[in-house]
């Protein structure tokens, strides 16, 4: 575990979630919820959580995200906030 | 390919014939990792929910490269909900099972050992497997069917 | 006193309970419907004068049902106290279902079976309440009784009767809910127990005087059928109802309840020795003076004939508390006695108001003028009644005042004399005329009055006979006598 | 609205940030979450169910009644999607129930 | 200043993580799209289970896959091996909240089905029409 | 310790049950009656049984996988826990046997989805009511929420937004219950709540610990519909299926109190939560009262009668918890009746409803006129329930009211008691207006009520159980208090 990593990729996943809520389109703020999936499970296999990171790897970055662009696609991609 | 000819002449965009070659060959591949994710859960990170995901994946896969119709052929709505409720009962089942076994309580897999005598840790080892792939079953199926389901609206039918 | 176990308290109150039942199968059958009324009752009457003697000769019968709550179980208990109000509630119930059927018939009112099931259930609530054995028991009938004579007030559905119903349900089960209950679980919490006990339950648990008195204000109140002001509201509301439900419920069986409820806590709960050592009897006697003489001059503005006999009730039932209050002996027995009293007297006036109605289909005291000459039976019924709640001999009401003027002498306190004295005369104003112009008066409409005739059989014979009744309580009042001399020095 | 919602988030970060002021180190292998069940696991684990992953090991057998119930929720999921969204179509057979 | 560094090194991810959860909770409470809400309360979840796996960590410990035979004749180091039962929980805690995801976007769609919109706002100004 | 499984069989039949019904319900609907009632049954029987042991033997703990108690996941069947099964179970029976009738109406085509996810609801239930690990709560929770958003989801309309609502509101009681079992896990390194109760005295509170109390019970509260975090429950239930309200309602909000109670006395010490405590203790009665008087005006304005009960069901809950934080063993016994008594009530009252749904598909007020008329049934024992709501003797409701307030006044907790006087008071006009409009209103002023007749037996005999129910526990209450719940209350009383 090397702390100064641990920090930046915890610093970019605050980021990536702000903007994940901030962003006015919905699509681009799934897919940057993706990449906030993904260095979640970066950090999580850096703490010497595999398992955990596995699943996040399969499930939060990938079905989670599928399924929410699919539900997008059928809707709307706009977004008022 | 017959097949292959009809999804080209109704092409819509976005589908290739490259990415769906690709994605044949590949899916198979895929579900191969899954279920080795799945067995091989004692010994590697991974286990029923990661296995079963990436098998589920593996028809999302194929719903992405042609259309909802074609992967509904390897996994019929029906068949769909048949491997759910098998999975799930496979894991209920075993627990409940182990509870009726004499002297045995509720996910008690030793208790097993009474109707196979294989020794009461190996059937814990096994046990584990058993209801890792009861998951297994459950999450593929369910993760394929939740797609299906969000991505074409509920209908069933094209798809994305 | 020795209390012996028996299942006959309980058939004596389930009787009607159950009765109702086949007088709601009997729906389509109107002469069955009414056969089995008169039964009941008549059962009613069997079973608790058969109680009597033992409870005339110093015994008594005690029923446990279920323990409800720990040291609180429902049970009934046949007492004194109680056998008197249960004896005057199951024989004027019996008047009262002959008297239903005249007027009912007579009126061809709608929804028959549903009021003579209700009837039944009230009286059945009735007797409960005379034959608590506690708190607890006499609130569960308590509440069955207002409930069970909602749909009595609400009985002719128009917009009229539901806004009274409204009323009624909001004066009494607020009251009772919002007060009663309260005051109760205060009891409960300070003496851990309910039961009903000579002397009082509250004496010697070292509850402080201002506890005792929010709880005696709040069960005064709180018991509102006793129509204490300025709860008092629905009574006169609930005269919508036809005239056997006013008659019998609010002339007897619902504000006496009310009204021995109030003396069951006054006498078994805080026990008058108690409210002596802490003085509280001035908050009776107040509240119950103030009552009396407001109701009385409000029943002089009234014109309509069984809105001022709702309020000349109002005041007379606070005679009965005045008595409790004045914590004399001689009082206590003029207020208890006083329910028997006024309970005769007022049901033959609310029997005759309704043959007048049953037979002329008025309303108003002022279109009465000169109807005592063609309905002399139901007049001269009248005037029985008007002078016994006036108080003047030879009928029973005299004997009931003059206990409570004794009352007030021997407690020291003139002033409720002077009210007692006021408020006589006040009653005397607001009866004698209505007697005087019935016979006296030039009729307004002769032409239309030509035609009015007595009231049917049914209806004049139950008013004859509480009117006789009436009069001859004045003459043998003993079993009522001994009954509150019981009640009151076992 | 909004207000509101940035004044309630404020004010579950303040007491969730003044809770971890008691909470040991991060990374501490003496913390109590480290030692009171992890223990256990980290020895017993590998001997009492011959599965080298301790992670599979506790949540197919020690913790095996969560996993069971995990099971049952994502099966929910899946008929509850179902029967939110499925359209029917009557000229379907097989949808016929 | 070598204590604050401590501080912050010793609290730095529990910090990171209340920074997450309340940027989720605002999300799921404070924003008018259906999605966005989605969108925070995924990040809360994943906020939770952050703070449950530092729970788990152990400075220079092994991820928590033995050898097996190594383990049955020579036993292990605790010290050694992370903490694997925060891991156990957390898994089960990402396919509950998948699941609900799941669940919730199915929902919206039947939203938008209804009223062509996934504005709170907007679709309240359709009810109240 | 005990090797005896009946218990799980109580949780595990409807469980497996659900699998089949799913897989058999789809080709066949006859066979979902007979597995559903079958299963439930079964359940009901076996949990009577369970409750006969627990009070014949005593409680007991059961671990689950044979592992011991703070390794595996621990089971625990005492007093207060086998009368919540008895009581899931046979509510959840007598309400099925309606649930069936209403549902074949409301939704013909997704019958098998729906009786499934009803039974793992149920199972989710009372699996709930069994566990001691705090984790393995949070599963279960999650696990009766999403059959619950599934099932309300299925509803007409506005049902899908209300559902959403719901996600969202219940996710945040869930999540906020989890981050207080991550504190709890952080400071104890255990997840048993016994084991975590052993060893906070070691710790001997501080924030962490506090933080993670406050946590749990909003989340909780979230769940329960506390009143100011009630917004989701009335549209949820009152615009979920028929068939799906009246296993929820009657259920979901007691199990949750249950829980709380759990939570509080099984980790907690009565010591931490009162004693050190009593300005937080007083704050929670007071907010308790303020919960009662305003739940219960806001259903003063509601104008249909489901929406109203889902206000009074509000109401109820901040009775519950006045009662349990009014920490004498009086209003806790008070609070422990009144699951019991509310859960049927609450039955009685769901039914009555789905009974009138069933033949006028609507409860609002204006089209209720003249309908004791024309179901007379029904509405006795709608009557009967509205009796026990208001708390009249003897019905069930009175006596739980009795213990609350008897508790209020030794705890001199003025207020507390003074809203539930009022609200008693408010539904008192709430069902009297109801019973005004369907009995006093004259017949002829409404149309569409020549055809109505009375509800299929069907709807009728679980009507009756319940009203009949109502009545029996209240005259009951005497024996049921001193020999169960007495000895069900919390460690510490």
């Amino acid at each position: 575990m090397i702390w100064i990593l641990d920090l930046m990729i915890l610093i970019l996943v605050v980021v990536c979630a702000l903007v994940a809520i901030n962003v006015k389109d919905l699509l681009s703020a799934t897919i940057i919820f993706g990449v906030y999936s993904f260095a979640m499970c970066l950090l999580w296999a850096e703490m010497g959580a595999v398992d955990v990171a596995f699943t996040e790897a399969t499930v939060g970055a990938g079905i989670s995200t599928i399924l929410f662009v699919a539900a997008i696609l059928h809707t709307s991609r706009r977004s008022k906030d | 390919m017959r097949l292959l000819q009809d999804q080209t002449a109704g092409q819509k965009l976005g589908e290739s014939l490259i990415i769906q070659t690709a994605v044949r060959m590949l899916v198979p591949f895929i579900q191969l990792f899954g279920l080795y994710v799945i067995v091989h859960g004692h010994y590697s990170p991974g286990g029923g929910f990661q296995g079963g995901v990436i098998l589920g994946a593996s028809f999302v896969l194929l719903t992405l490269a042609f259309d909802q119709k074609f992967a509904l052929k390897y996994m019929s709505e029906k068949a769909n909900n048949m491997l759910s409720n098998a999975g799930a009962l496979l894991f209920t089942g075993t627990a409940t099972l182990c509870a009726i076994c004499y002297g045995g309580m509720f996910l008690d897999y030793s208790a097993l050992d009474k109707l196979l005598p294989l020794g009461p840790i190996a059937w814990r080892s096994f046990g584990i497997f058993v209801i890792e792939v009861g998951v297994g079953l459950a999450v593929m199926s369910i993760s394929a069917s939740l797609f299906w389901l969000l991505g074409s609206n509920g209908e069933m039918d094209e798809g994305l | 006193m020795s209390y012996q176990t028996s299942i006959w308290p309980l058939a004596a109150v389930l009787i009607s309970l159950i009765g109702s039942i086949p007088i709601m199968l009997s729906d389509r059958n109107p002469n069955l419907r009414e056969s089995w009324t008169i039964l009941i009752a008549l059962g009613k009457v069997v079973i608790v004068a058969s109680l009597l003697p033992t409870v005339l000769a110093g015994g008594g019968f005690e029923f446990t049902i279920v323990e409800v709550i720990p040291g609180v179980p429902l049970a009934l208990r046949v007492d004194a106290m109680g056998m008197f109000f249960a004896l005057v509630a199951s024989i004027l119930w019996f008047f009262t279902s002959v008297y239903s059927i005249g007027y009912m018939r007579a009126l061809n009112e709608h929804a028959q079976t549903r009021y003579y099931a209700s009837f039944a259930v009230a009286i059945s609530a009735t007797l409960g309440v005379a034959f608590s054995a506690n708190l607890l028991t006499l609130y569960l009938f308590y509440e069955m009784l207002s409930l069970s004579t909602y749909p009595l007030v609400t009985h002719h559905q128009d917009a009229e009767a539901r806004q009274s119903g409204r009323k009624y349900l909001t004066y009494i089960l607020g009251t009772s809910i919002g007060l009663a209950l309260p005051a109760m679980l205060i009891v409960y919490s300070l003496a851990g127990t309910l039961d009903f006990k000579i002397g009082g339950i509250l004496s010697g648990t070292g509850a402080s005087s201002q506890t005792l008195a929010l709880v005696l204000v709040l069960f005064l109140f709180g018991f509102a059928k006793s129509g204490l002001m300025p709860f008092h509201g629905w009574l006169p509301a609930a005269m919508v109802a036809p005239t056997p439900v006013s008659s019998f419920l609010h002339g007897v069986a619902v504000v006496k309840v009310g009204v021995f409820s109030i003396l069951r806590v006054i006498f078994h709960i805080f026990g008058p020795e108690q409210l002596l050592a802490v003085n509280l009897g001035w908050v009776i006697t107040t509240l119950a003076s103030i009552t009396i003489l407001v109701a009385s001059l409000i029943a002089l503005t009234q014109d309509n004939l069984k809105r001022r006999l709702a309020y000349s009730t109002i005041g007379q039932l606070s005679y009965m508390i005045l008595g409790a209050g004045m914590l004399t002996a001689v009082g206590m027995t003029g207020g208890l006695l006083h329910i028997a009293m006024h309970a005769f007297g007022k049901i033959t006036l609310f029997f005759c108001a309704g043959a007048i109605f049953v037979a002329s289909g008025k309303k108003y005291i002022s279109q009465m003028d000169g109807l005592g000459r063609r309905m002399p039976i139901t007049y001269l019924a009248f005037m029985f009644g008007s002078i016994s709640i006036i108080g003047m001999p030879p009928l029973g009401g005299f004997i009931s005042k003059w206990n409570l003027v004794l009352g007030a002498v021997s407690s020291d306190q003139m002033i409720l004399l002077v009210v007692l004295l006021t408020s006589t005369l006040l009653n005397a104003a607001y009866f004698l005329p209505i007697v005087y112009r019935g016979f006296f008066a030039e009729s307004s409409d002769p032409v239309f009055d030509e035609g009015i005739k007595e009231a049917p059989l049914f209806c004049l014979i139950p008013l004859s006979v509480t009117a006789c009744a009436s009069l001859a309580l004045f003459f043998y009042p003993d079993i009522f006598l001994r009954l509150a001399r019981l009640a009151l020095f076992p | 609205m909004k207000v509101l919602a940035l004044f309630a988030t404020l004010m579950t970060g303040a007491i969730l940030l003044y809770g971890t002021m008691d909470f040991p180190a991060f990374g501490d292998p003496q913390s109590p979450a480290a030692t009171h069940l992890a223990t256990y696991f980290t020895e017993n684990a590998v001997r009492e169910t011959h599965v080298p992953n301790l992670v599979t090991a506790v949540l197919g057998d020690y913790r095996g009644y969560d996993t069971m119930f995990e099971t049952v929720v994502i099966y929910c999921a899946g008929l509850a999607v179902v029967s939110v969204l499925r359209k029917k179509k009557p000229s379907a057979p097989e949808n016929k129930s | 200043m070598d204590q604050i560094a401590a501080l912050i090194i010793a609290k730095y991810n529990y910090w990171i993580y209340v920074t997450l959860m309340m940027i989720g909770f605002y999300a799921m409470i404070g924003k008018r799209n259906l999605v966005k809400k989605l969108i925070g309360l995924n990040i809360f979840q994943t906020a939770i289970i952050l703070m449950f796996v530092s729970a788990g960590v152990k400075k220079g410990a092994k991820i928590p896959i033995l050898d097996k035979h190594h383990v049955m004749e020579h036993g292990v180091n605790v010290a050694d091996i992370v903490n694997p039962v925060p891991h156990v929980l957390m898994l089960t805690a990402i396919v509950v909240a998948v699941s609900v995801t799941g669940v919730a976007l199915a929902i919206l769609l039947r939203i938008y089905r209804e009223y062509g919109t996934l504005e709170e706002d907007e679709i309240l100004e359709k009810l109240g029409q | 310790m005990s090797t005896s499984n009946l218990h799980v069989y109580v949780m595990a039949a409807p469980l497996l049950t659900a699998f089949f019904v799913n897989l058999v319900g789809r080709v066949s609907k006859a066979w979902i009656a007979p597995l559903t009632l079958g299963c439930l049954a079964f359940s009901s029987a076996a949990s009577i049984i369970v409750l006969g042991r627990v009070m014949a033997y005593g409680g007991f703990s059961y671990t689950v996988g044979n592992w011991q108690a703070p390794y595996g996941i621990e089971l625990v069947v005492d007093h207060l826990s086998a009368v919540m099964l008895v009581l899931i179970s046979v509510v959840a029976f007598i309400a099925t046997m309606s649930a069936l009738k209403s549902t074949s109406q409301e939704l013909p085509d997704q019958e098998y989805l729906f009786f499934t996810l009803y039974l793992i609801l149920i199972a989710g239930l009372l699996g709930l009511v069994l566990t001691a690990d705090a984790f393995n709560l949070y599963v279960l929770l999650e696990i009766t929420s999403i059959t619950t958003y599934g099932l309300i989801a299925m509803g007409k309309g506005r049902a899908p937004l209300a559902s959403f609502n719901y996600i969202i509101m219940g996710s945040i009681g869930a999540s906020f219950y989890l981050l207080g079992v991550g504190y709890l896990y952080l400071m104890t390194g255990s997840l048993n709540m016994a084991d975590i109760a052993q060893i906070l005295p070691t710790i001997g509170g501080g924030a962490a610990i506090a933080t993670a109390l406050a946590f749990m019970l909003v989340g909780l509260w979230v769940k329960m519909a506390f009143f100011p975090l009630h917004g989701w429950l009335p549209n949820a239930y009152s615009l979920a299926p028929t068939g799906a309200a009246i296993l929820v309602a009657p259920l979901m909000t007691k199990v949750t109190i249950y829980l709380m109670v759990r939570v509080m006395f099984t980790i907690f010490s009565v010591d931490l939560l009162f004693l050190q405590n009593p300005a937080v203790q007083n704050g929670i009665v007071w907010a308790a009262a303020l919960a009662i008087i305003c739940a219960s005006s806001l259903a003063l304005a509601q104008r249909d009668l489901k929406r109203m009960l889902t206000y009074i069901i509000v109401a109820e809950v901040g009775y519950m918890v006045g009662g349990v934080w009014l920490a004498n063993s009086t209003g806790m016994t008070g609070a422990i009746l009144h699951i019991v008594n509310d859960a049927l009530m609450t039955l009685c009252l769901f039914l009555a409803i789905a009974a009138i749904l069933y033949r006028l598909g609507s409860v609002e007020f204006d089209s209720l006129q003249g309908i004791y008329r024309k179901m007379p049934i029904t509405m006795a024992a709608f009557t009967v329930g509205a009796f026990a709501m208001i708390g009249i003797p003897p019905t069930a409701g009175f006596f739980s009211k009795w213990y609350l307030l008897l508790g209020g006044i030794e705890a001199g907790q003025w207020g507390y008691v003074v809203a539930l006087l009022f609200s008693s008071l408010v539904n008192a006009v709430l069902f009297f207006r109801i019973i005004e409009i369907g009995y006093f209103h004259k017949d002829g002023e409404h149309h569409g009520h020549e055809k109505l007749a009375e509800a299929p037996l069907s709807m009728q005999i679980p009507l009756l159980i319940s009203a009949t129910a109502l009545i029996v526990i209240g005259l009951g209450s005497g024996p049921l208090v001193e020999k169960i719940i007495k000895l069900a209350l919390p460690v510490g009383f």
